[in-house]
């Protein structure tokens, strides 16, 4: 175990998803790409989660474009879509501020594979919803609030 | 110029104690929209063509051979003429009873273990993604249930009389809720199934995969829910009550293309 | 076992775009069940596709996926009845291996 | 001339017998097509006089509906000191806020919501509000807190079809729903100067 994951583990204390994916054996050898990035998807703001994926203080980009309605009849399927104009883009991240983590889920994008991913996630409430993007070793995102409303008789 | 004046501030009086946000319109569109593409019910689909095809039950028999009113092992446009009079069964009939009627004549599955049982699960979940599988065939095809038949036509005029039925401790009816045109519980839209738009938007998105509980949900199961809200006694599975606002709400939209399988809330 | 996947690919103009549904709980391990027990979190964590051999795409869930998740992408080539082929992971160890050929 | 006297009376007898036949087939349905589970029993299938007055698409004649609200205005009890305040309008707000309560999943008859913003507006700040009911937003800052709007509103909550017995909204304090403290709750919730609803 690295220094790295001890932290981590330390940070999701209680019955945070990081404790609950250790008890489970989350990372295993016999997967055949790159382990899961369990320290960004364990990030519980987005200063962490953009430190964690090395992206500092990414700058605000009018060639990132993120497709999502402005109001969402329900929380627990939002459909977000990144699209990212900066030629050379080898990675894509969906992240929801509100949520108790961030990260959403990541795309990597080989050569030849066009720069836009479409999705759905669960928002808890109301929030700004980002798109994180890597082109030639930089960062870019965007940023868009997403309403969540209720609905139904709530009984 | 004092006069003026004091015209501007009672003005600005009067915008003030109006209302702050009258109630304000919720447009879900784009929504909807981004939904369509992908609804998981086609996940439910493809379970219910291959229970379609699979042999099962004790008489281990698929239900290639069942009539759902075109003839045997007819499914495309079916959906869309249910509920119907059924000689065989000798009643009117609406997807599920119709389907759990071929489950036990040609497979030999109980319909009791369907009637008795629940929601989302064992044979009531499976015949859940057989409607999923039917109604896919009838996509695009306009509702067109048979009212001259006499017995169609007394379970409309039931259905009626039921969506109008007060009832529980909060007086409530179907109508409560489904007779204005463009009113909301919380942010839900409501149809007006008093008018002939609304009824085939009713009927036409259920069954619906569900974004809430990311559940697939017949229109029994929605009835079976409303009802539940309305704080009546629980409806049995297929029973009349249910057969008769099916039969209303599919009479009055008549004509209309039906939207099934429906992403919904 | 886990439920097959729809997937459908249409090829139009010398691009691909691929669309995927997985049948799959994605429980956030933050819910709790009737009995107010925590529900064990239990979701996709990894996801590959492929056309023909070849990695068109790779991506990483957490548990802020919605249930049965939806993806699409595009990726430049793919001729009519190429194979796509997507493969995914959870953080339980099941997998999932599903084909579709390029319409 | 004597036949048409006996002929047109015969008529209207028919229509009515088909209707009436009607009518208990959808009474009789009522209860076949029903089951109790845990506090649901079957008694709700079955209607009081006001709900069967209220179960067609047309309400019933004026002088009806006069009568049927001065039989609900009676069963309306009001505050026994004549004080309708020392509600908390926080609370007030949560139960506006829930929807829960008397269906067969909850296992209890008590400790109901209001479900007040299924169809009202009352906070401005809150989105996800129904619209069936009139806006509620504002309440005291457009009406006042005057003796008159004070004893309707208490009315209005307890047993709303006094005042409008066809009325959508359900009787909260004659049918149960909320007790006499979760009333001066929502009381408050309208009428305090410090709640959302009066910013």
């Amino acid at each position: 175990m690295n220094h790295q994951r001890r932290d981590a583990l330390k940070a999701g204390s209680g019955l945070g998803v990081l404790g609950l994916l250790a008890t489970v054996g989350l990372i295993r050898p016999e997967m055949a790409h790159a382990a899961w990035n369990e320290q960004a998807f364990g990030a519980k703001s987005l200063d962490a989660a953009f430190e964690v994926l090395g992206a500092g203080k990414p700058a605000v980009s009018g060639d990132v474009v993120l497709n999502t309605p402005d109001i969402a009849e329900n929380g627990a399927v939002v459909p977000v879509g990144v699209v990212s104009n900066i030629p050379g883009t080898e990675y894509v991240a969906i992240m929801i501020e509100k949520n108790p983590y961030m990260l959403a889920a990541s795309f990597t994008i080989p050569e030849g594979t066009q720069a836009e991913v479409q999705t759905r996630v669960k928002m808890g409430q109301t929030s700004d919803v980002y798109a994180l993007v890597k082109a030639d070793g930089k960062f870019y995102m965007a940023k868009k609030e997403v309403k969540v409303t209720l609905g139904g008789c709530g009984g | 110029m004092r006069k003026r004046i004091k015209a501007v501030a009672v003005c600005v009086g009067i915008a003030l104690t109006a209302p702050a946000s009258a109630q304000e319109e919720l447009n879900f569109d784009a929504y909807r929209e981004m939904l369509a593409d992908g609804n998981p019910a086609e996940l439910y689909e493809m379970e219910g063509e291959e229970l379609w095809r699979t042999a099962r039950g004790p008489n281990n028999a698929t239900l290639e051979q069942c009539d759902l009113g075109l003839g045997a092992g007819v499914v495309a446009g079916a959906a869309a003429q249910l509920p119907r009079y059924f000689e065989d069964a000798g009643r009117v009939q609406d997807i599920e009873t119709r389907l759990m009627y071929c489950m036990e004549t040609l497979q030999g599955i109980p319909s009791k273990e369907i009637i008795d049982g629940k929601f989302l699960q064992g044979e009531r979940a499976k015949l859940a993604a057989l409607v999923a599988y039917v109604v896919t065939h009838s996509k695009g095809e306009k509702i067109a249930i048979d009212l001259s038949h006499p017995k169609v036509k007394e379970m409309y005029e039931l259905g009626e009389r039921t969506f109008y039925y007060r009832l529980g401790v909060m007086d409530f009816s179907c109508a409560s809720c489904h007779s204005q045109d463009g009113k909301r519980i919380r942010a839900t839209q409501l149809p007006n199934i008093t008018t002939r738009e609304g009824a085939a938007e009713g009927w036409g998105s259920w069954p619906a995969y569900r974004v809430s509980s990311s559940q697939f949900w017949t229109m029994q199961h929605r009835l079976w829910d409303c009802f539940r809200q309305q704080r009546a006694a629980e409806p049995i599975f297929g029973s009349d009550v249910i057969i008769a606002l099916s039969t209303f709400m599919a009479g009055k939209g008549n004509g209309i293309e039906a939207k099934w399988p429906g992403v919904k809330r | 076992m886990a439920s097959p996947m729809r997937i459908r690919a249409a090829a139009k103009d010398g691009v691909t775009e691929v669309r995927v549904l997985m049948s799959h709980v994605m429980e956030t391990g933050q819910r709790k069940d009737s009995a107010g027990e925590v529900i064990p979190a239990h979701f996709i964590t990894e996801l590959t596709a492929k056309h023909n051999d070849k990695l068109v795409l790779s991506a990483e869930f957490g548990p802020s996926v919605s249930t049965n998740p939806y993806l699409a992408f595009k990726f430049k080539g793919g001729e009519k009845g190429d194979k796509i082929t997507v493969s995914w992971v959870d953080n339980k160890g099941d997998s999932r291996t599903d084909e579709a050929q390029i319409a | 001339m004597k036949k048409l006297f006996i002929a047109v009376p015969l008529a209207l007898c028919a229509s009515v017998a088909v209707a009436d036949e009607l009518q208990a087939k959808v009474e009789e349905m009522m209860l076949s097509s029903f089951k109790a589970n845990g506090i649901a029993s079957l008694d709700r299938q079955k209607q009081d006089e006001i709900q069967q007055a209220c179960s067609s698409p047309t309400p019933p004649d004026a002088a009806t509906m006069q009568r049927l609200q001065a039989a609900e205005m009676a069963k309306i009890q009001w505050p026994a000191d004549g004080n309708y305040t020392g509600g908390d309008w926080k609370e007030g707000q949560k139960i506006a806020a829930s929807g829960r309560g008397l269906t067969w999943t909850d296992k209890t008859p008590n400790n109901n919501g209001g479900g007040c913003y299924n169809c009202h507006a009352m906070d401005p700040n809150e989105v996800s509000e129904g619209t069936i009911g009139p806006s509620l937003e504002g309440y005291a800052k457009l009406r006042g807190n005057g003796e008159e709007i004070v004893k309707y509103t208490w009315g209005k909550l307890w047993n709303s079809k006094a005042y409008h017995a066809c009325s959508d909204m359900p009787r909260n304090g004659y049918g149960g729903i909320l007790t006499e403290a979760q009333i001066r709750h929502v009381m408050a919730f309208l009428f305090d100067p410090a709640s959302p609803v009066n910013q």
